[in-house]
Parts: C-alpha cells; structure tokens; sequence
C-alpha cells in the first residue's frame, strides 16, 4: 500500500493490534458518540416510518467508527463537506442531536430550518458546510473552499467526503486534479461502505482500491479499516497533517453499510451471508468489546452510557416534535441572499399580474 | 384493454421492444440488481442478462455518452436517468451531442435512442432533487421529447420513442407511477408530436402535460360538478414538437386558456404555451391566458413549504375560475 | 465619459473592481498567460499574479465548483467560461450547487459570484459552439442573469453582478466585443432586476437583450428613416428578475410588440416576453406579438446557411413592418 | 514506464534506434501522407487568411507522424473518434483531400455536407465517426461504440483520440473506468502535443505523464515517441490488438505542435527557445533525414513526392472552390432522421403562424 505521507498505520502493523491508539478517556468519549449515532439513527428510521421525516432518509448505521474517529481527527475550525448521509457527522461534529432531528422532521428549529431535510444539514458554527444530495457535487465546492484558505494564507483543512460511488464521477476527478496541481489543504475521504445503493465497489471502480486513483494525480493516500475508530483516528491525524501542510490527500476507510441504502430500501440484492459477515463486524460491538477487554468498559459503565444515550436521542425527538414548522410566509424568504427588484413572489394559485390590472381602459 | 399502472405500462413496453428488438438494451444506474430506484426496469435483469440490462457506475455523462455512441453504431438503448435531476451532469452528452450528431455531420449519423427520466416535486426531495427540467430538452432542436401522463400514453409514447430514430427523452413522473389506467393490448405507437384533447368541452381550455395533465382533468371533472363548468383538457403529450395546432384549435372554439405547468413559471414550458396562444387565437381570445406553476424557489424540504410551493388541484381551480370571471367581465 | 469598446469596459471594470477589493479574484481556462480566448483579461495576470488570475485545467465543472466553494468561504470569484456552450459541463454545479446552497441551507451560505461567459452565433463555429443558452440559468431561482448589450452597461451590469452576494451569469456576447460606446467614469453598479427603455417611441414596442437589443436599435433607426416609424426600444438588461413592469408599461403605451432574440424560438426567452406582454397588456394588444429568434436547426457551419438561420436587422424590421400592418387592419 | 500490454518498443530499446520498424515501401508511404498533411495544413491556413474557411481552424502541424501512424495501424473497419484538431487524421484515412477541404470551405461536396466544417468531419465510408468540438465530448461516444461492438460480438476496435488537456475534464475518468469494467475494445489514445491552447501539461495535470493515470482504472498503457511514426505505428499496433482481444488501453503520443493553438492563435505564450526545440523536432524533416540515412529517400524522389503532394493539394482547394454552398432551402433537412409532425421550419423573419391566419372572424 502507498502511503507516501498519507496516513501510515503505527509502526507498519495494523492499528487494530494490542497497543491503545487512544488513552481511555478519548476512546471512552468516541464510543459514547458512537452509541449516540446508532442510537440516533435507528430513532431516525422510526421517525421516518412513522412519516415524521419524508424525502430520502440515508443512515450511518454500520459507519460510526469512522464517522466519529474523522470528527474527532479535525479541528474546530476545520471545514466539512460531505454527501448526504451524514447525521452521523453533524452530531460528531458537535451539533445539538435535537437540532438535527428537528432538521429531519422539517421544523424551523432545524439546522438547515427545515428547508433541508436528512440530506442537506448545515451548520456555520461547527463549519459543517452542507450535506448535498448530488453524488459527487460536493467535491468540487470543497476544493474551492480549500483554494479559500490558501487564498487567504489561512491555516485550516478542509475534510471532504463522498461515498465510493463517488469515486466514478467526472467532478471527482476533476477536484483532485485541482487541488494537487494547486497544493490546496484538502483530505478527501472515501468512505467505502462496500456499495452504492445496490452496486458494489467492484461492480462500479475498474481499480475497487480506490485510494490508488489518487496516484493519478501524484497525490500520496491511504487504506484503512473503517470499522476501527482508533486507526481511522490517527489515520486522519496523519492525513489532516499532510493537508495543512499544503499537501493534499485522499483517505480510505472500508467499512460496511449495515441497513439498506436508505431507510426504504430493504437491500434484497445481499446474499444471507454478507449479510452476516456484516453484522458480525458490527463497528459498535466490535469497539465496545475492545475497550471491555481493555478493561475500560464494564457492564455499568455501559448500561450508563446506553441510558443517557437513549434519553438524548428521545430528547432530540421531542425537541424535533416540538418545534414549529415554518410558516408558509417565509417561502420566498431564501431565494436571494442580497434583494433585488423584480424577484417572484408569486403562490401557484396567484395571477402573474393583480387581478383586474389588465382591466384598466385601454390607452 | 388492461387496466395496469403507469409504471407497469413502462415496464411491460421496455420489455417487449427488447423481445421484439435484439438492439434495443436498458443502461443505467440500479437498473439490474437492484431493479430500478423506482422499480420500471423489475424483472428485466433476470430475464434478459447484463448483456441487456447494463447496470452502471455513478457516472451520468459517461453512460449517457456512451448509449449515444452505441446508437450511432446502430443499437437501440434505452437510458435511464434515475431522476431528471442528475440528467444535468449528462447535458454536455444529450445537448451537444446526441441532439447535434444527426445535424452537425449533414445527416450521416443517426442517434436512435431513449432517455427516460422522471421529474417531479412532493415527495419532500428537497431543492435538488425536485425540479421539473424538461425545459433544458424541449428548447433543443433535434431532441424529441415527450410526456405521458396516462399509462396508455406512457405505452404509445414510449412505443414510438424506442422505434424512433432521433434521441427522445421520455418525461416520466415520480407522482404518476402508481397512476392506473386502461391501456390497449396491441402496440399502437402514438404520433410523436401530437397532442390530445383528453376531455372536451366548450367553456375554457385548460392545456397541460405529464402530471399536471391529470390534475386538469381533477379539475375538470370537480368544476363540473361544483359550477358546471365544461372545461376542454388539451394534453400536450409532446413537448418537442410542440403541437400549437391542436391548443390553437382548441382555444378558438373556447375563446380562453389556463395553462398548468409543474415548473417555474418565468420562461418555463408555460410560456411558449401561452405566448403561441396568445398568438395563434388573438383574435379568438377573450381573456389574459392565465399560466398556473410552480413558485419561484429552491423548492424547499419542509411539508408546508413544499406543499406551498407547488401548483395543486385548487389552484388550478381558482385560476379557471378567475380566468372565466375575467372573461365574463369583458363580454 | 469615454468611449469604449464593450471588450474594454469589461476588462476595466474586472480591473478596477480586482483593485478595490481583494476579495475578487478571477478563474478560469486561458484567462492569464493566453490572455483570455476574447483577451478581455488581457493584462491582468502580469498586474495582479496567479494568485488573483488563476489559469485552469480544462474541468468546467471542477473549476466553476471551486469557485463555488471559495464564495462560500466569503471569496469573490469570478469565473470566465470561455463560451456558454462549455457551461452545459459545469451546469449541475450551476444550477444545482451555486443557485441551490442560499436557499436549500435555508440562507445560512451565501455564494456571492459571478459567472461570466459568451453566448452567439454568427462565426460559423458550427452547431455545439454557437448556441444561446442562457435560459437554462434565466430559468432558475437563486440565479440571477444579466445581459448587457453597450459597453457602459458592461460597466453597470459587471459592476452590480461582482458586488452582489448571489451567483450572477453575466452573458457576454461574441459580437458585441468590439462595439464601442460611451461609458461613465464613476463606478455606477447597475439595479439587476431592471430594464431600460433604450429609445423612446410611440408607435411599437421591440423587445430585445444582448446583442438583438443592439440589433434593434439600428432596426428603428433604419425605420424611422425609411419609413417613418417611431420605435419604442426595450433592453431588458437582466434576465432574472425579468422587469415585466418596464415592458409592459411600453406596450401599454404603443399598443404592439415585436420582440428580438438570438436564441431558438421554441421555448426561448422571447416566449416569457411575449406571455407576459399578452398577459399584462392583454386589453391594449392591438396585434398579436410577434417574435424574431433563430431557426430551429443545430446551427450549420457553412455562411449562407448559418446566415438563413440567424435573425438579421432584416428580419427585425419585416416583423415590426408586419406587425404594424396587423394593427392597421384592426384598427 | 510500465507497459504491461500497451505499445512496449521492440526489444525494450527505443524504435527510434537504427533497426527499421516498417520496410521501405510502408515507410515511403508514411512519408508521403506525411508531406501530404503538412502541404494539406499549410494551404488550409492560406485559405483562412484568405477567408474562404471560417470558424475555427486547428491544424495538425507537427503531429503529422503520430497522425499517419495511428491511421496506418488501424483497419479500414475499426472506428475512429476525434476532436476538431482531425484534418490530417481524415486523409490518412483515406478520405479524400478534396472533400476534406470542401468541408472548410462548408461546401456541399465536404464530407459533412457544410454543416461541420473543420472541426466536424465526419465520414460513414472510413468509418471517421467525427471530430468534435467540447473537448472530452467523443470520450464516452467512442467508449459506446466499442460497446456496440462487444454488443454484437463483433470483432472491431475503435480508437478514441483526444489531447493531453483533455484528460483532465471528467468524461475522460468516467469512460475509461466504463471501458475497463466491460472490457470494451477500445484504445484511447492521447496525443500529447506540449499545450492545451496556451496551457502546458504541467500546469494542467498534476500527473504530467499523462498515461500513468490509466491505473486508475487497471488499464494497460504506455508512452511513445510522437515524432517518430515507426515507434507509434509499432506501439498502435500492439495497442490495437491488446483492444481487439477485448483488453482496452491507452496509448500516449508525444509530439509538439508547430504553430499556435487555431490558425489565428500567435502563440505569443512561446518563448524563443521553445519554438526552435519544436522546429528542431519537426517530425517530417526528422523523417526524411532518417529514410535519407537508410537510401529510401533521396533528392528527385522528395522533389517527386513534394510536387506530386502539391498538386493533390492544388486540386483539392480548387476542388473545394468550385463546389456549390448549400442552398438555403435545405436548412432544415437535417433536424431529425425520423420525420416529425410539427416540427418547425420557420426563419427567423417569418411568424409563428401564416400572416392573417389570426384574422379570420373570431367564433
Ligand atoms: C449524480 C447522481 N446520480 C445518482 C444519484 C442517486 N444516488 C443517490 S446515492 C447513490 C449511491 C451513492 O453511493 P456512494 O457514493 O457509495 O455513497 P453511499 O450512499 O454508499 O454512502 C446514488 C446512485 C445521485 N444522488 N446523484
Ligand atoms: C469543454 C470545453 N472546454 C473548453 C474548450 C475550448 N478549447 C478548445 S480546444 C482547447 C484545448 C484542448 O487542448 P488539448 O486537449 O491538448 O488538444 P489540442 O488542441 O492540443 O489538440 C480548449 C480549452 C472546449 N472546446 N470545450
Ligand atoms: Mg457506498
Ligand atoms: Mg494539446
């Protein structure tokens, strides 16, 4: 595996091995995160059947080692752009759970207000800069945030994730040709959850190793094992280090997708066995088992986490509940950042010109 | 006759062009494995082979290029773009080249092929992923592009557009795919070009197309029986050509037009509508042609919002209403 | 005042406005040590440095989105797409990305840049490079889309579209670049959303942007000579927002229309002009109102034909003439 | 350089060396195409100046060796797809120069008819399945018609031609990772001629060795001498027939291009030095001398070769001048294949509906 200056594992072995990555505390506090996006999300499809979320509804259910080791990797001011299944991410980034919902559920309480949804979260404060729903869409605007920063001779990095889907797309490699040839502070991570919707990896990439398409553009990258918080972790360190120093890099973490592509999809097109195997490395029960045998996890010290979890999350769905809807009044409230004459303003019932203004005595 | 849905009215005709038809092929993303986003392609894999059915990456120009090169050496494919929205990455393919080719080489290439596509808002998709774009191809000299709005339609229309030898996109609606209907058992490939006066009637003309052509005949059939009005239904069913001679006829007969569009209404596909009308019937028309459309914005996720933003039954209700108040006024 | 051509204007304001605020940087193909495909940046590379001229690889759709991106982040860029027959690749980060983000985030990001790109036909550069596009961004909410047809609204209109916090498509056009006309001194950005009425007249209402906005100056110069004709000229100026108002108030005056465009007639700009003329000035049309666009063809390299299919000052001036006959028999 | 399949150079020593590729008649063949295109080139520039062609106009000046190599290699019934820089390719084809040029002048004997013009040939006969003007734009045509043939089980190949900046726009990533997930027979084929426009590889493509960036995608390729026509004819072959056994590749062809970018280019970018490296590498005068070295060549048969080639070119401009322009009428002979109801055959100075149609009495 290349990894010029990518994201090298400890000493050449997996990171998967005996030596702690993280002190206890830290990997304490990612696999509390990691419980409250499991938690979170599976809340979220429940949420979804019971139509108070509509649209698409894409989970990190099966991705939280990774979601939350990338989070804890980048800096406050660091900026994010991801795809659409991202709650997990907006979370880790630190955005109140109920904020979240309440963006699924449509209210104005949301963080996108409710003119969103589940696939486009935002967040200036925590510099998350947008889920989009266009595959691929967002690698070109992070890479122009990217060029942003070197513009201004800033210091941040920005993290751009995409799916492995992602990967086929034009933008996609027209971004990473950008930033090598302009040495922007970029880290584009491929999360490879083994499929886009029902379509593997090797179904979809001539090279199902993607990390290696970054050679194309003399770009170092990486692999690592998503469903390991602790390699992804410092995976991303070595990665966020490499971007801020003017050196642009593409990480991969292979995980897996434990539930359909969306939360209506019911995956018909996996066998029993992959099925299995995905379950049986679950990242969460895979984590909690680490840190037991660790001896940092107990059966108490569990039980607390699951409880406070489970009253966040139900929190999240009551604050969500509770929150208003937008009023039909501000629908034109957003079209336009600086006014303008002239702009429509007009409900499809409404006449193009007032009722009875055409009536006036011709001249 | 049979009564089936929209959507099995697809699915049965793709299928039977490919029997009929060993050059016509489906290409697209999840159209094998996982049987389509919106399931028209269920079944197909199984029984006809990746030969046929042609799963692809995430890579709308590419594939979408590709069938225009594949149709250019003779084969007949049939895209499908999971929904209009991310046609935009493959417009450079459908614009500068499949509808170009034909023309720009002095008529020595031809580009049989389909594009299938649906448009559609309501289903909370948020700002990118509800947009009505059949503008960006009816405005396209040498693409044809139709738009059923009934499951016999969907049949006929997309008949014609597989044994057509031009690119056709086919317009489907994600609101109309659980739309059932009578649909005739013999192949009966409906006139590219044409439209249809779906329900006559002599006190205003309401023209429309794809799902909002279903909402003119709620409407129609609801003003009847609440004011006894008698509305003619003008179903365009093609956007490119566009049939001005049947609305034309239509409007001359009831002296006024509501046009119902599910897209922006400035410059939408509205405009030509009312500006040919406006035109064509001048001498005919007794009132402004009033154009019923979506709102001006992104559309936005929240319910109430989008429900808002989008052009409903009522409206187009109240805008026939008003127009025939408008008309009576000037009488 | 001086007396400009429409390349320079724009060259100078970029110029100007690149000294006034850092913020504003350029990007694009060819832009720097080509000097720009139309060398309207010529200069600016050795002045302001790559940091602030930044020359790209051919990837319109990487290139805009960067840009896209660097406006989220509070940047000012502005990009040249060599033609707008190249900003079909780029148009999903177009329509879907910079005209979406305001709103979609529900205005927490905004994306204040400015696309600027050629249209026209006329240099026989064949079908794929010679289209007029604009409507596919006229279309959109959240874009905003200029057209300035002189050189002092080149100033204006650049000057409005580089200031603003939208996305602004500012349409440039290959045969108004060297076209010379006066230009004020002071830094006056133009209101985006308005029309001006560019030649008083009592007796038609033509309706023109870009470069028919010019070609029908000179119509109603050569009528108001030949046949005494007193043209009123509209020069919608901005797109999106259409200033409805401003043509309507002259239709209502002159009682007819004629509108002017360079884009396909189907569906083109024209139809929403002349719509909303028949809508808003329905009781003073003494005419129906006609439109001059382009034949509907993929545009053919070879002269004579290209020729046929472009609308002329001729063209404009038969349809006036005509126009005029019509109301003489209703009258 | 790694060429698994590609175009290895015989023995693994540079073909430029003393052995010859091709025996003498093939090369004098080359030869004369060569001079061919170089006079073919030359008097399609005068007529530019001379304003008997229009639009845009790029010529192949300095690619005359990878342009009659490349044709060489290919048979009669394989395709070609190129982009607009494609006059030299027409005639090696075999079409003939007369019609090419008459397509310059947009005369109805060109083979397009008049509609391409220069950067739109087109012909069914050799199978040139067009020049095309968005760059990148034939990429996924060319890719789909090695579909058609894989389709049909049909045993063609189809070259895809396109310039070193072309690889760096996102059809390009997107088709060649098509063609290598279904084994398309395909070679693409990347004439790297120094320049997008005013561009260098260099600042275009973070990867500058354009040919590596096929490993993207597990596809073979290789790098050749563009200069030298027997080291691309050998390399096309072997490229060819890695395609025809169902293996598509890339083949990169370096070269120069002796003038600017389109005949009304300057090329003012140059400097000095630069131009003289190009004048210096000028395929055809490095040709000759080498056929001069082995006695193929000498001085009456140059003089018969340059008289003969001048006279072709002669007649082909006269040929051109002589053929009619396209009558206006048939404007609209070419819109659509299959004919349409209501399709519009307006000029622009007619209106919408007959004058008078909308006199008739209202009902
Ligand atoms: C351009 C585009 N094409 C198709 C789609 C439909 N679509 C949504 S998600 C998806 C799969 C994406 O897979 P991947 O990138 O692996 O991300 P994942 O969903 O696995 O996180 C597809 C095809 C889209 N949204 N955008
Ligand atoms: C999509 C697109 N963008 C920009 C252009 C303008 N353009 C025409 S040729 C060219 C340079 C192409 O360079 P290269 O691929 O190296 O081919 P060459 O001209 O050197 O043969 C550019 C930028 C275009 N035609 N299409
Ligand atoms: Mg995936
Ligand atoms: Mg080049």
């Amino acid at each position: 595996m290349p990894s010029p200056a990518g994201a090298p594992t400890r000493g050449g072995a997996p990171a998967t091995g005996p030596d702690p990555v993280l002190d206890d505390e830290p990997a304490l506090r990612l696999y509390r995160q990691m419980v409250l996006i499991r938690r979170f999300e599976e809340r979220a499809a429940r949420a979804y059947t019971e139509a108070k979320v509509g649209g698409y509804c894409h989970l990190n259910l099966g991705e939280e080692a990774t979601v939350v080791a990338l989070m804890a990797a980048l800096d406050r001011t660091d900026y994010l752009f991801t795809n659409y299944r991202e709650h997990g991410y907006a979370i880790a980034r630190g955005i109140d759970p109920g904020r979240v919902m309440a963006e699924l559920y449509g209210r104005t309480d949301g963080v996108s207000r409710g003119w969103g949804g589940s696939m486009h979260l935002f967040d200036v404060e925590s510099r998350l800069m947008g889920g989009y729903g266009i595959v691929g869409g967002q690698i070109p605007l992070a890479t122009g945030a990217a060029l942003a920063i070197d513009y201004r001779d800033d210091d941040q990095v920005v993290m751009c994730l995409m799916g492995d889907g992602a990967t086929n797309i034009g933008a996609f490699h027209e971004s990473l040709n950008l930033a090598a040839l302009w040495n922007l502070p970029i880290v584009y991570v491929v999360v490879n959850n083994g499929r886009g919707m029902g379509t593997s990896v090797e179904q979809a990439s001539a090279e199902p190793e993607l990390f290696r398409r970054a050679s194309s553009y003399r770009m170092p990258s990486s692999r690592v094992d998503g469903n390991d918080p602790e390699a992804v972790y410092e995976a991303a360190i070595e990665a966020i280090g490499t971007a801020r120093s003017g050196q642009p890099c593409l990480l991969e973490t292979v995980s897996g997708r434990l539930k359909g592509h969306s939360v209506v999809d019911p995956a018909k097109y996996r066998d029993r066995a992959e099925t299995e195997a995905l379950m049986a490395a679950d990242p969460v029960a895979a984590f909690a088992a680490r840190l037991r045998e660790r001896g940092v996890l107990g059966d108490a010290l569990s039980a607390e986490i699951d409880s406070e979890v489970t009253t966040v999350v139900e929190a999240a769905a009551a604050f969500a509940e509770a929150s208003p809807l937008p009023d039909v009044a501000t629908l034109f409230d957003h079209t336009y950042a600086t006014p303008v004459r002239n702009d429509s303003r007009r409900l499809p019932g409404q006449p193009l010109f007032p009722i009875g203004a055409s009536m006036g005595a011709p001249a | 006759m049979t009564l089936i849905s929209y959507r099995q009215a697809l699915h049965d005709t793709l299928r039977s062009e490919m029997h009929r038809d060993d050059r016509v092929f489906l290409i697209g993303e999840e159209i094998g494995l996982f049987e389509g986003s919106y399931k028209i392609t269920a079944g197909l894999l199984a029984e006809f082979g990746p030969r046929r059915v042609r799963d692809t990456p995430i890579a709308e120009e590419g594939f979408t290029g590709a069938a225009i090169g594949a149709a250019m050496l003779g084969l007949r494919p049939v895209v499908e773009i999971m929904t209009i929205n991310f046609s935009l990455l493959a417009l450079d393919q459908i614009v500068n080249h499949a509808a170009k080719i034909y023309g720009m080489f002095g008529g020595q290439a031809r580009v049989p092929m389909v594009i299938r596509t649906p448009g559609g808002g309501g289903q909370q998709l948020g700002a990118t992923h509800s947009q009505n774009i059949e503008l960006y191809y009816a405005f396209v000299p040498g693409m044809k592009v139709v738009a059923p709005s009934t499951p016999a339609d969907a049949k006929a229309l997309m008949l014609a557009a597989v044994r057509d030898d031009d690119p056709v996109l086919v317009l489907e609606n994600l609101a109309l795919y659980n739309t059932k209907g009578e649909v005739p058992d013999e192949d009966l490939p409906a006139d590219i070009g044409t439209a249809a006066v779906t329900r006559e009637g002599a006190d205003i003309t309401v023209v429309a197309y794809s799902r909002m052509a279903a909402v003119a005949l709620r409407a129609a059939e609801e003003l009847a029986a609440t004011d006894g009005i008698d509305v003619e239904v003008v179903d365009l069913r093609s956007l490119r050509p566009l049939d001005r001679e049947t609305v034309i006829a239509s409007v001359r007969k009831t002296n006024c037009a509501v046009v119902l569009e599910d897209d922006w209404l400035t410059y939408g596909i509205g405009a030509e509508v009312a500006a040919s009308i406006s035109d064509g019937a001048f001498d005919w028309l007794d009132a402004p042609v009033r154009r019923v459309a979506m709102a001006e914005v992104p559309l936005p996720y929240s319910k109430p919002l989008e429900t808002a933003a989008l052009p409903s039954t009522d409206d187009a209700i109240t805008a026939i209403r008003q127009t025939l108040d408008a008309v009576a006024r000037r009488r």
